[in-house]
């Protein structure tokens, strides 16, 4: 703590080294990346969630506002990336916040299920509106930022450096809010709530702060997502099994570290992106697959692997 | 866990390494051949119904291509395309518009893919639209139904084509039958999954009856089950119960099948008059458990209703596909071969203009835009959307069991023209059917 | 005497059961009450009443100068009144020291102060403090969860004290524990709170604790005090005799009329 | 009139349906407290096999309504055979681990089942009308009705009781609801929790094969059946109160009566039903209409 905090060193060197790759990344691989980077951040928000003893199966919810919040700025004619990611994530975080008064009251399982109700609504809401596609969705210009307009590949390029920008910004923070207080109650709630109260501060009162800061995260993520595939559509962003996705990815990064969670996203997308490839008919069984291999063999998530390293260093 | 002692930021490193591992697997295909990207539902709903039908009959013209046996009028061009042989990369829509587009992505910059032809979702075809033209990428959609691909999310279409009318000329024809058939009818309803294609399957037949048929209600209470629901016990109830006696809908695969086991248990075919968009889809599977007596189309002039086309190339297309899956082909396979077939054409003509030497992408496009080509039961005719849009001959009939045969056919079917159901150039269809659809050649 | 407690006609029901009835107790400053009764007299409901973990029926319960009843723990809390737990309610998976750390930190923070670290070495250090008052220095980076139960149990006690509350409220602070420990634990207990001045009410079962620690007894039987009197009165009133002792305290010891008073303050 | 009775005999049919898919997601929550996404798997191969029995059996000439038992040995066959193998082979090693993770777990063997499927029976549907068309049709409120739906009825009231029955006036039903009420008690008391465990995930697994079997005579068995019923089930588990059989049963006659009602009066808002039923149940009740007594562990 007095000395430099090596997570956020990594962080740093790692969001760098991506950000000088920018230039020289093959195309499908930025794609891949910023898909990662958005869905990472979701499952940022699902590692505080989980810190605090918590799983939501419905934080596509957040997601999906997020990236619907964007997109249909962009149908009135907002196109600035800052604008729509800010509304996006803001979207998501006031639903948060008013949704929170009622989840918060909920544990375990309930908590779990209750969220994905409301996505489930969501997810209803939107197959009803015809004027946003209903179940196709619809597609969104490329943004602008702050008024440079990219064409082309400087399209995806430019969007991947504000990406990881923010990324970088949110995670630092994320890490460095988990060190305070406030952040420490995770550990605090998960475990003993009793304890909490009778020390002088309301568990429920952490767990909203968690959530609306999940929301906030989740909703990023989805605006994020918006930008760089240039479309949105229920199916993909509001579904139940979009939001066990996100799930998949907290469990395969584990909740050790941070940066974890884009690593579990970036192994997310490959081993979809590669079961596709090579073994169209059975991508579902590979995945499946690897998350129960993950689940007996992994316990912790990706990040033991490190840690296990660093043992056996030591 | 220690909440003092956070791991060091190994993450970013170990990031970094993955990602500059995979991206050195750089894309390696032969020069001598074109690698087309096949998109079609190979797990999920849409599989049966229109995804592995799809996929065999581009299968099978694939492979007459590659081997230079397509009959006439292509059986003088040769093998392959422009002397090219098709490398055919098949894999699965399932999964929704992102992950699809983020899957084009891969196929194009990883694998290094030359076109596509495919995408049978209207979603799908929604989300790669502008992707196909950011990546300037040779798209073909042999199916979708959706009129927006052209009319809102691309209007200036320069790589993406759709070699089949689109949602708009089902509605269309649909209308204008039950105008010349059931000149009686007071009112209708209908059932449609509560989704995208659903919607718009009802907006435009029930905004052409409007106009066609300006006396006749449409009910408000048209049931919206959800899609993949499988249960139609209450809708079919209240369908039976409704006073309309016509009903519409766009149901297909388990779905579709679903309600007609369901229906028929209860007599709902009998009583009612029901109008099927896509029933084309299922009627082989269901043999004589097809609801006899119902009206029928599939979207054109394609499956059942091309069982008696009487051309070298549909005689062929019949035998070899029924011989090869012991099924006749449906309207899918009849699409999707359409769309290898646009491919085929283009690229011939373009070498042909390109003085025999092979073209380069723009060549294709150019040989394709504004084409009229032979499809396999019907001309195709590309003079929509700046050349991009096809448009064909629409079928509608009333679905009958042939009992010499020993299967189903069409019977009173009307043939509409391709400028009869279709939306003129530069026209789109909602204003043009809120219009009265002016220009229409019947 | 400075009265810092007051409860006033306690009422608690669940449907038809009467758990507490005509509770009247008034608790002076720096006294060491220890609550008796058999099990299901109604004891830990006094204290999850006082705490605000149980809302009472109806009643009045008024501290520091104001009515607290049906205040939520945390607050009551903040107020000044903390208690310990029969199962110690501790961050099992934590180390000892973590514990306490978070303790600390929820004790001295609020508001925009919950997001300022949560480590710091002077907060540290006054968590080694604390941990040498409660003699629990040595267990310092052992996690809660595999402590023995007396060391659970004093670091129970010991997050409760944190925060220097004015009344702090023990529920059977030595169940679970050897006899041979019991002494020495109740010692470290009341040892360190006497040098904050804390107000003491604890549950007990055994007499022998009670006669050395406590001043002053409450009696609880079927939810109401059938006794509330200096430790030497209460142990041979007859009521307290027939209904709580029983067959739990069968040696007659002379020392008994003088049990707590070395302890009082 | 009319159109109350037809919604009663419509929300009822459907109620069944809900209640057939539920039950035994229910029943494996109740004493296990697994959330099993699996049961998806266990309808899906629960149809699958009930169509591909009775289409075997309608080639022999044995007498007809034999194809009633195909429906039944099939759903024994895919109970027992997934409910051990997946318990015996897969949960038990994650009994010490936290809920979510299970759920996540029986998540990523949906989708390896979901292919399973597809390699086995490939994509074409498969039908198996014949016990349906065999029951032909009746007339009630001058509509007809297929009887073969209407048996559903009967079908969940005998499943439901059956259940309910057997957990509480059976020796082993009592023992299981002393594995219910407190896991570490039963076995301190000496009650084998691991076959418990065992016998109870196949009585589930059973229960949601049952469901697509009997389903199957009505519907097109084809690929995709699974995944549309977990979130269903999930629904009709959640509203009643997890773990409680009453509770199911209540909870499918809530979403299926409402269902049929908006069906008949406000087509427009039909998907919507189901989750806003459970949104405003559990905002209400937390733990659902009917939720288990816990032990208090505090």
């Amino acid at each position: 703590m007095r000395h430099v905090d090596k997570t956020v060193t990594g962080l740093t060197i790692a969001f760098a080294v991506l950000f000088l790759a920018d230039f020289f990344m093959a195309e499908w691989v930025r794609f891949i990346g910023l898909q990662s980077l958005a869905r990472g951040a979701v499952a940022l928000g699902l590692l505080v969630l989980w810190r605090t003893g918590l799983v939501s199966f419905g934080h596509a919810l957040y997601f999906g506002i997020g990236a619907y919040a964007a997109a249909m700025l962009t149908l009135i004619g907002y196109h600035d990336a800052f604008f729509l990611v800010f509304a996006g994530t803001l979207a998501s975080g006031v639903l948060a916040f008013l949704l929170g008064f009622l989840l918060r009251r909920y544990r375990a399982i309930f908590f779990a299920l209750l969220n994905m109700a409301f996505s489930m609504i969501l997810y209803g809401v939107i197959v009803k509106t015809e004027e946003l596609g209903s179940t196709d969705g619809f597609s969104l210009h490329p943004p602008t930022f702050l008024g440079y307009a990219p064409q082309g590949e400087a399209v995806q390029t430019t969007l991947f450096i504000f990406t990881l920008v923010f990324t970088y910004i949110v995670t630092v923070g994320v890490h460095l809010y988990l060190k305070t207080t406030l952040g420490g109650m995770s550990m605090a709630v998960r475990e003993n709530e009793i304890r909490v109260e009778y020390l002088g501060y309301s568990a429920e009162k952490v767990i909203h702060v968690k959530y609306v800061f999940s929301g906030l995260v989740a909703g990023f993520g989805g605006a994020i997502m918006a930008l760089a595939i240039g479309q949105v559509d229920p199916d993909s962003m509001a579904n139940w099994n979009v939001s066990g996705e996100f799930v998949f990815i907290t469990i395969l990064s584990g909740i050790g570290n941070v940066g974890a969670t884009y690593i579990g996203a970036l192994v997310f997308e490959l081993i979809r992106t590669y079961a596709f490839e090579y073994a169209p008919q059975i991508w579902q069984f590979i995945l499946g697959g690897s998350l129960l291999a993950i689940i007996m063999f992994l316990p912790d998530g990706i990040w033991s692997l490190v840690d296990r390293l660093r043992k056996s260093e030591g | 866990m220690n909440i003092l002692k956070m791991g060091p930021g190994k993450a970013g490193l170990l990031a970094t390494g993955l990602a500059a591992a995979v991206s050195f697997a750089a894309p390696a295909n032969a020069a001598d051949e074109v690698v087309m990207a096949v998109p079609t539902f190979l797990t999920g709903a849409g599989a049966p119904a229109f995804g592995v039908p799809a996929r065999n009959g581009a299968e099978v013209i694939i492979e007459a291509i590659n081997k230079g046996k397509l009959p006439a009028p292509y059986n003088n061009s040769g093998k392959g395309l422009a002397g090219r042989q098709i490398k055919a990369v098949i894999y699965d829509e399932s999964g929704g518009g992102v992950k699809q587009v983020a899957e084009f992505r891969n196929k194009v910059q990883k694998q290094g893919v030359d076109l596509f032809v495919g995408y049978i979702s209207s979603g799908t075809c929604a989300a790669i639209t502008p992707v196909a033209e950011e990546l300037k990428m040779l798209t073909i959609f042999p199916i979708c139904g959706t009129p927006r691909i052209f009319e809102e999310i691309n209007k200036t279409p320069k790589y993406v084509f759709r070699t089949m009318g689109h949602a708009t000329a089902d509605g269309v024809a649909e209308a204008l039958y039950v105008k010349a058939n059931m000149p009686g009818v007071k009112g209708y309803t209908g059932i449609n999954q509560n989704y995208a294609w659903g919607q718009d399957s009802w907006r435009d037949f029930d905004l052409a009856m409007k106009q066609l048929m300006p006396s006749v209600p449409a009910s408000d209470k048209a049931q919206w089950p959800k899609i993949f629901s499988g249960q139609y016990g209450a809708e079919i109830s209240a369908l039976m119960l409704s006073k309309e006696k016509l009903v519409h809908s766009s149901l297909w695969g388990g779905d579709l099948e679903a309600f007609i086991f369901q229906g028929s248990a209860r007599g709902l075919f009998r009583k009612k008059d029901v109008l099927f968009s896509v029933a084309d889809t299922s009627v082989y599977r269901l043999g004589k458990k097809a609801p006899f007596g119902s009206i029928l189309g599939a979207r054109g002039p394609y499956g059942i209703f091309a069982a008696g086309v009487d051309t070298p190339l549909n005689n062929w297309f019949r035998k070899v596909y029924i011989d090869r899956y012991s099924v006749p082909p449906v309207g899918g396979s009849y699409q999707a071969a359409q769309g290898v077939l646009a491919a085929k054409y283009a690229y011939d003509a373009a070498a042909k203009a390109n003085g025999g030497k092979f073209p380069n992408k723009d060549q294709v496009i150019a040989a394709l835009e504004g084409a009229t080509y032979q499809g396999i039961a019907a001309p195709v005719h590309m003079n929509r959307s700046n050349g991009h849009q096809a448009a064909t001959k629409h079928m509608i009939g009333v679905l009958q069991w042939d009992k010499e045969a020993g299967e189903p056919i069409m019977t009173k079917v009307t043939e509409f023209g391709p400028d009869c159901v279709m939306p003129p150039p530069g026209v789109n269809g909602t204003e043009w059917l809120k219009g009265g659809m002016k220009g229409a050649k019947c | 005497m400075t009265v810092v407690l007051e409860v006033r006609d306690l009422q608690k029901t669940f449907g038809a059961v009467v758990a507490a009835k005509d509770i009247n107790v008034t608790v002076n400053e720096h006294e060491i009450i220890g609550i008796i009764g058999a099990n299901g007299a109604g004891k830990t409901t006094f204290v999850n009443m006082v705490t605000g973990y149980l809302k009472p029926t109806s009643g009045h319960i008024e501290f520091a100068g104001r009515n607290i009843m049906g205040l939520p723990p945390r607050e009551i809390t903040t107020l000044g009144i903390s208690r310990s737990f029969q199962v110690p309610q501790v961050f099992a998976s934590e180390s000892v020291f973590d514990n306490l750390l978070m303790a600390y930190a929820i004790a001295e923070v609020s508001g925009m102060g919950l997001l300022s670290p949560l480590y710091n070495d002077e907060r540290a250090a006054r968590v080694d403090s604390h941990l040498d008052r409660y003699k629990i220095a040595e267990y310092r980076n052992a996690t809660a969860s595999t402590l023995p139960q007396g060391i659970r149990k004093l670091l129970d006690i010991a997050m409760a004290a944190v925060s220097k509350p004015t009344i702090l409220m023990l529920d059977e602070p030595t169940s679970g524990i050897s006899v041979e420990e019991k002494f020495g634990l109740m010692d470290i207990i009341m040892e360190a709170l006497r040098q904050d001045e804390t107000t003491v009410l604890f549950i007990e079962h055994d007499m022998e604790i009670v006669e050395r620690y406590v001043s002053r007894v409450l009696a609880f039987y079927q939810g109401q005090v059938i006794c509330d009197a200096p430790t030497a009165e209460a142990l041979v009133d007859p009521g307290v005799r027939e209904f709580v002792i029983g067959e739990e305290y069968h040696r007659t010891r002379t020392e008994a009329a003088n049990g707590g008073g070395d302890n009082h303050a | 009139m009319q159109e109350l009775i037809v919604i009663l005999v419509d929300g009822l049919v459907f109620s069944s349906y809900l209640f057939m898919v539920a039950v035994g997601l229910t029943v494996i929550f109740g004493v296990m407290k697994i959330l099993n996404v699996t049961h998806g798997s266990f309808y899906a191969f629960g149809a699958y096999m009930s169509a591909t029995l009775i289409g075997a059996y309608y080639k022999t000439d044995w007498p007809e309504f034999g194809g009633f038992l195909a429906i039944f040995a099939a759903a024994l066959i895919v109970g027992v055979f997934f409910g051990i193998i997946l318990e015996r082979g897969l949960l038990r090693f994650l009994y010490h681990r936290d809920e979510h993770i299970i759920v996540l777990a029986t998540f990523a063997m949906f989708l390896v089942l979901e292919d399973v499927l597809l390699l086995i029976w490939g994509t074409d549907p498969y039908f198996a009308f014949e016990p349906m068309s065999l029951l032909g049709s009746v007339d009630i409120v001058d509509l007809t009705f297929d009887v073969y739906s209407l048996t559903l009825i009967g079908l969940a009231a005998i499943v439901g009781l059956g259940l309910w029955l057997g957990l509480t006036k059976t020796k082993w039903g009592k023992l299981l609801l002393a594995v219910i009420f407190d896991r570490e008690i039963s076995q301190a008391m000496g009650i084998n929790v691991t076959v418990v465990f065992t016998v109870t995930f196949v009585i589930g697994a059973i229960m949601g094969a049952l469901g697509g079997a009997y389903i199957a005579p009505t519907i097109s068995v084809s690929p995709g059946i699974g995944v549309e019923v977990i979130v269903l089930a999930f629904a009709v588990v959640v509203i009643g109160g997890m773990g409680s059989i009453p509770g199911a049963m209540i909870g499918a006659l809530l979403v299926g009566i409402s269902r049929a009602a908006a069906v008949h009066k406000f087509p427009e808002i039909e998907l919507f039903v189901i989750y806003a039923i459970m949104a405003i149940v559990l905002a209400v009740r937390p733990e659902g209409l009917f939720a288990p007594a816990q032990a208090r562990k505090i």
